[in-house]
């Protein structure tokens, strides 16, 4: 049955392949003349401001954390919408209640002031 | 029924927790007064519980009040065996240890530790009713170490004193070696009759009397009820301070003297006496204890009063006589006479706590001077002190018409009727004894009340009798230790007060011999005047009068002559002498190996020290482990994961 | 079960269940070879948790039963409920620490 | 699982105590939100009313054993007995733990809502009828538990240790999962009756079914903590805030002894043989390393923290006997237990004070003389975790010892003997620092009425359920026949 993926595995290859040889090429046959201006580090036409890898701020941890956790409902509302017709009122009045809880949490974090950029 | 033993054990026993963990929020006046009231409680309702038992005849009480643990083949519970026996015992140590809670509050007066000495005693009082209301061997064991605790806690009460550590340390170990005995007889008594109640053990005792089996070689046989019983007797030895085992008494009186009165005169030694008497239908069974018994009574009987006569220390001589007088008992449950030894016990409580409260009365007066050389001529300062003092002595030398004349008469007259092996010699130590005890009581008498006024000049200015808290227990003492005897003779020795309580076989039944000649007390006492009993003890009396008073010079000469013999009494036969330099040091030969080596190296060393150390180094290197690293952690959680699947791949 | 590789067309069940495996392998020894960032390996718990859920979507395929892809469902919220938590207690501990590093993590030991 | 939703009136009643709780949760959280800081006692009462409805609602299901929502929840004895412990425990550290949280400005609505959160897990693993709902309580409980570590956001310490239990945590849900993955694959079902239902005496050398089980099994003994899977233990008991501590070394290990009891012993049951073997294993590591390391310990929680590792190794002992008997002697383990170390940890919070955490042992010195009602209060603690008659603590060891004996392993009970002596040095320390060492400076106790009056009954309970064992024994007799 690995047969059958056999094409996959050339593709694999030759796309390797030919990455690896294109980079070579211009490795090998542009020309190199380096001078200050050309290794400095460009960042729109200025001067950089500061070390590239800053440290991201911590606000956006939270919005990150928020995020992940409103963005789930959404595995259990696909499932449940593709099946509310067999499942009924009691589907529907069950999806109530788990959005209710989260509804819950989101005035929590609103009271909270998790929402407040400043 | 129940309740009421069961208020009588738990009063003491709350008031004990009221005075101990409350002290400070009860106040002084709080401590004695609660634990007083608890100890009350008890006297009244034993009294009552008498009546109940033994004048209105109502049968006795065998049942347990709780089951505290029942698992296959064990059952642990706590229960009461009230009878004649039990109730005589519950009368006299809450009786004795009223008037020790009374005294107490005008002899501790000063001592910071007030509510701690309260809580003690009641709480000795409440231990002391464990052990003898119960009607199991744990109850009675658990009630036996507590009252060994406490006792370790009083005598060690003053404990910024060193003596008073090094005494009590004494006391303590001395009693691990009695109860490794007890331990081992309860053990056996469980292993033939599975179950741990007296009723069971009683009526297997027969049965066990028959059982034969090899312990030391295959050679000998051994009974079965003998190790069981001598293992019991060891466990008394011990409590009840039987020569070998009785070094730790007279240290014991590093302790405030209402302790040695309550404790360590009246109540706890008396454990084992009471404890060999409930289990006689055992000890019956078994002639070789009987014998054993007897010898040791005898010896400890005898040897222990020569002790009293070379001791200077007022409460020492009184703590020998103990000692002595806890043999008289020892020899009558040898002869099998075990009423005689538990009618002594009784009286003996009575003058000996009377002569303890007196001797502690002389101590106050005295500034806490318990040298007796210092003392003499105290009688017109303490006229109280002076008379109940004298009933005592007259009480313990058997004095006729003295209620420890009708105990120790019935007792040696009790003896002479047996007919076991060694009672030859036993009716020799008690009757020599008895001159022996007149001689040192009557010692003491003398040279603290009478003679010459050897004390500085200021003590004797300040001397006064002590206060009604002190001398009331003394007078209500007294009362006791003269009339006693009268009325309780007949019915405990001779009549059916002890009937179904105390077995005899028919064949040892020297008390019943005796009985045949019971004619009333009276004419016991006219028998009593005309026996060499009364002969020897006034002997010994005059012996005393002429020694301390008419002749003070002689005792001196008599020293000076029989200079070994008197070092040899002056160093307790060297018990002590050989426990230290043999038994308790045996680089200082057998016993620093044993004690010192064997405890030092052995158990502290090797066992404990040694064990500690190899579990630190151990804790050590393990908590290494405990590197704090998170990967470090996460490492041993998959490698505990392998060694599952690891263990998966073996198994199939 | 001599027919398991058939299951399921060419690619049977073993094979998901030795990628499960792999992938369950790898988060593993992510998580302990790595000594630097805490980041690194709330990623590896979450990798930790795709194994299994391959696994349960492998076996409930193979199966025909339901219930194993349920508790798929449930297990994607709790992984996002955890990463939440997870990223809580970096900010916390970076905000305490200035420092995300594993091996500053001990000063509590032995 | 059904289709077609079946969940009628029946089922719910008998989960109205979880519906309760979880609204009771919600609603706090939300009311929490607009109250003014000095009236954040309400929070704190409220939570308090809130376990005692749910203890109601609880004492108020039926006695015999009933599932609902197609077996995924079992009401049964044993459930209502730890649902009711529970509740009693959770209240005692929310009442201890209220003048400590004061005192450190810690005093916020959340500590009390994730309470409720972690015990709501706690009765949903209690009660749980399949592997579902079982992974649903652990991990509700286990975040929340997470948080509760991390609570207090200026201690560094906490911060570490909140993040070591999470990390390891996670690999163990992990490994939970795993195993409850290979375990579904080869058995088809969640479902805990279905399982023992479909495994017979076979299941013992099923290799697959094993290889699931000792991935269940780490994941287990890392929940309770057992060697070498305790690493977490000391370094959490030790970071989290005093009123954590309580928490987590608490209630959470009644839902632990569900757990196994629930997935070993009903689930799979028929594979006794082999599970029994991996417990061996970590049971007696267990008492080994807790008692050994415990000893080498100068802060008294992490001391604690080992103590609960060697705990955990009787619980596992009781466990793997395997017999009626030994669940029942697991089960009055686990109860006891939880008292005692409530107790325990109760004392360190009773000893401390803003800016003091009393948790090095050496704090303790001297206690008799300072405060001779709490000396005793914490000799009883000590000495009946020791394992000293007539403490209950005695008891707890006497019947699992009893247990492992029946069942043979009479060298098993040998080295718990022993190790428990091991462990015995290390509690009489404390006692004898307590009783025979020269008070430290500064030393009190600095606690309200309640608070003293609480602890003084726990550490009571642990004498008087001692002196009358036989009505917890009965107890628990009733709740697992």
């Amino acid at each position: 049955m690995l047969a059958e993926y056999l094409p996959i595995l050339i593709f694999l290859g030759v796309g390797t392949g030919l990455g690896l040889v294109l980079i070579a090429l211009g490795f090998l046959l542009g020309p190199r003349r380096p001078d200050a201006e050309k290794l400095s580090p460009y960042e729109c036409g200025f001067e950089a401001f500061e070390d590239s890898r800053m440290k991201f701020d911590v606000r956006y941890y939270l919005v990150a954390i928020l995020f992940i956790l409103f963005d789930l409902e959404i595995a259990f509302l696909f499932p449940w919408a593709v099946s509310l017709d067999e499942i009924g009122t009691f589907g529907l009045v069950s999806m109530l209640v788990f959005l209710a809880i989260l509804v819950v949490g989101f005035i929590y974090e609103w009271k909270k002031g998790a929402l407040e950029w400043d | 029924m129940e309740k009421i033993y069961l208020a009588i054990l738990l009063a003491p026993l709350f008031a004990s927790i009221v005075a101990g963990l409350f002290g400070k929020w009860v106040g002084r006046a709080g401590a004695h007064t609660v634990t007083i009231l608890g100890v009350a409680v008890s006297f009244a309702l034993s009294v009552y519980v008498f009546n109940h038992h033994v004048l209105q005849g109502q049968p006795a009480f065998d049942g347990a009040v709780y089951t505290w643990l029942e698992t296959d083949g064990l059952t642990l519970e706590i229960g009461f065996l009230v009878d004649q026996l039990t109730v005589l015992m519950m009368l006299v140590v809450t009786f004795v240890s009223l008037m020790v809670h009374v005294y107490t509050i005008g002899y501790m007066h000063d001592d910071d530790g007030y509510q701690r000495f309260f809580s003690y005693i009641s709480l000795f009082t409440f231990s002391m009713l464990l052990l003898v209301m119960s009607n199991n061997f744990l109850q009675l064991f658990v009630g036996w170490e507590l009252v060994g605790l406490v006792s370790y806690l009083l005598i060690g009460f003053w404990y910024k004193r060193p003596t008073a550590i090094f005494a009590n340390m004494k006391a303590f170990l001395v009693n691990r070696v009695g109860d490794f005995g007890f331990i081992l007889g309860i053990a056996g008594v469980y292993y033939f009759t599975d179950s741990l109640r007296y009723s069971d053990a009683f009526a297997a005792a027969p049965a066990i009397a028959d059982v034969y089996f090899h312990l030391f070689s295959t050679n000998t046989t051994e009974n079965a009820l003998t190790i069981i019983c001598v293992g019991l007797f060891i466990g008394a030895m011990g409590k009840s301070a039987q020569v070998p085992l009785h070094v730790w008494l007279p240290d014991s009186m590093e302790g405030p003297t209402p302790i040695s009165a309550l404790i360590h005169a009246a109540t706890m030694v008396t454990a084992g006496i009471f404890m060999v008497a409930r289990m006689s239908p055992m000890f019956e069974y078994s002639e070789t204890t009987l014998t054993f018994i007897l010898v040791i009574g005898a010896t400890t009987a005898l040897f222990m009063g020569f002790l009293g006569l070379v001791n200077n220390d007022i409460k020492r001589v009184v703590a020998y006589s103990t000692l002595s007088q806890l043999g008289y008992m020892t020899v009558a449950l040898g002869a099998s006479a075990y009423a005689a030894g538990v009618f002594h016990l009784m009286t003996h409580a009575f003058f000996k706590a009377l002569l303890f409260l007196a001797a502690g009365s002389v101590i106050i007066a005295m500034h806490h001077e318990q040298d007796m050389r210092r003392m003499g001529g105290l009688r017109k300062y303490l006229p109280i002190t002076y008379w109940t003092c004298l009933i005592g002595a007259l009480a313990l030398i058997g004095f006729p018409g003295f209620s420890g004349f009708f105990s120790k008469d019935g007792l040696i007259e009790a003896v002479a009727e047996s007919t076991i092996p060694g009672a030859g010699y036993a009716l020799f130590a008690v009757m020599a004894g008895v001159f022996v005890t007149a001689l040192y009581t009557f010692r003491m008498v003398f040279m603290t009340f009478h003679g010459k006024e050897r004390m500085d000049e200021h003590t004797r200015e300040h001397l006064h009798e002590s206060p009604w808290v002190v001398t009331l227990p003394l007078v209500l003492l007294a009362i006791p230790s003269i009339f006693i005897g009268w009325f309780t003779i007949g019915p405990v020795l001779f009549g059916d007060y002890f009937r179904d309580v105390i077995f005899v076989l028919p064949q040892h039944d020297v008390l019943a011999k005796l009985g045949e000649q019971w004619h009333g007390p009276a004419a016991f006492v006219l028998h009593g005047v005309q026996a060499p009993v009364f002969w020897l003890a006034a002997a010994g009396v005059a012996t005393a009068w002429f020694l301390y008073l008419k002749r003070p010079d002689i005792p001196d000469a008599i020293q000076a002559r029989t200079r070994g013999l008197n070092r040899l009494l002056e160093n307790k036969y060297y018990f002590d002498w050989f426990n230290e330099n043999y038994l308790a040091a045996g680089a200082r030969a057998f016993g620093r190996i044993f004690w010192k080596g064997g405890d030092r190296m052995l158990i502290d060393g090797a066992l404990v020290d040694g064990s500690a150390r190899v579990v630190g180094w151990l804790a050590g290197v393990i908590r290494h482990v405990q590197s704090g690293y998170l990967y470090h952690y996460a490492f041993a959680m998959i490698i505990g994961l392998a060694a599952l699947l690891a263990y998966l791949l073996v198994r199939t | 079960m001599s027919s398991l590789a058939t299951i399921g067309g060419p690619v049977g069940l073993p094979h998901f269940l030795v990628l499960a495996g792999i992938l369950f392998a790898i988060a593993v020894a992510g998580i302990f070879l790595n000594r630097k960032n805490v980041i690194l390996i709330l990623m590896c718990i979450e990798l930790m948790l795709l194994a299994v859920n391959f696994n349960f979507v492998a076996f409930s395929r193979w199966l025909g039963d339901l219930d194993g892809q349920v508790f798929v469902f449930f297990i994607l919220t709790v992984a996002a409920a955890e990463s939440a938590i997870g990223l809580a207690i970096l900010v916390v501990l970076f905000r305490e620490r200035k420092s995300i590093n594993v091996e500053n993590l001990d000063t509590m030991r032995g | 699982m059904n289709t077609t939703p079946v969940a009628g009136a029946a089922d719910f009643a008998l989960v109205a105590p979880e519906i309760f709780l979880l609204c009771a949760a919600c609603a706090i959280l939300l009311i929490d939100l607009w109250l003014p800081q000095r009236l954040r006692q309400v929070t704190y009462l409220l939570s308090l009313v809130a376990l005692v409805v749910s203890a109601v609602l609880v004492a108020g299901l039926p006695g015999e054993r009933m599932t609902a929502f197609g077996g995924t929840w079992i009401s049964d004895p044993v459930a209502k007995l730890l649902k009711l412990v529970t509740c009693g425990t959770v209240a005692a550290v929310f009442l201890y733990s209220r003048d400590y949280l004061l005192a450190r400005g810690l005093f916020r609505g959340e500590y009390f809502v994730l309470g409720l959160f972690a015990t709501l897990g706690i009765f949903v693993m209690v009660s749980s009828g399949s592997l579902l709902t079982m992974y649903m309580g652990i991990e509700l409980l286990a975040l929340s538990q997470y948080a509760l570590v991390a609570f207090d956001r200026d201690s560094p310490v906490a911060a570490e240790s909140a993040m070591k239990y999470f990390v390891l945590g996670a690999i163990a849900s992990g490994a939970l999962l795993y195993g409850i993955s290979i375990i579904y694959g080869v058995t088809g079902t969640f479902d805990l009756d279905e399982l023992a239902a479909g495994l017979d005496g076979s299941a013992a050398t099923n290799v697959g079914l094993l290889f699931g089980l000792a991935f269940l099994m780490a994941g287990i003994a890392f929940k309770f903590g057992a060697v070498p899977f305790h690493m977490w233990v000391p370094d959490v008991y030790h970071g989290a805030p005093t009123s954590v501590t309580l928490f987590l070394g608490a209630a959470p290990k009644l839902a632990y002894f569900a757990l196994a009891l629930r997935v070993l012993a009903e689930g799979l049951g028929s594979a006794v043989q082999a599970w029994q073997d991996m417990l061996i294993v970590l049971a007696v590591l267990s008492l080994v390393v807790g008692n050994l390391v415990a000893v080498a310990q100068t802060n008294l929680k992490r001391m604690l923290a080992y103590s609960t590792i060697s705990n955990v190794g009787f619980i596992l002992l009781g466990i793997l006997a395997g017999t009626p008997d030994g669940y029942r002697a697991a089960l009055f383990y686990v109860v006891t237990y939880v008292i005692m170390a409530v107790g325990s940890f109760a004392m360190i919070v009773a000893l401390s004070r803003r800016g003091f955490e009393a948790d090095r042992i050496d704090d303790f010195r001297g206690l008799a003389q300072k405060s001779p009602w709490f000396a005793w209060m914490m000799l009883f603690l000590m000495v009946s975790t020791a394992g000293v008659p007539p403490f209950v603590g005695f008891f707890a060891k006497l019947y699992v010892l009893q247990a492992i004996v029946d069942v043979g392993f009479v060298w098993l009970a040998g080295v718990a003997v022993l190790f428990s002596v091991v462990g015995a040095f290390y509690y009489l320390r404390i006692v004898k620092v307590m009783f025979f060492d020269e008070p430290a400076p500064g030393l009190a106790v600095s606690a309200s009425g309640s608070f003293r009056f609480l602890l003084s009954v726990n550490a009571l309970a642990v004498l008087a359920l001692g002196l009358f064992s036989g009505a917890l024994l009965d107890a628990i007799n009733r709740a697992l026949p």
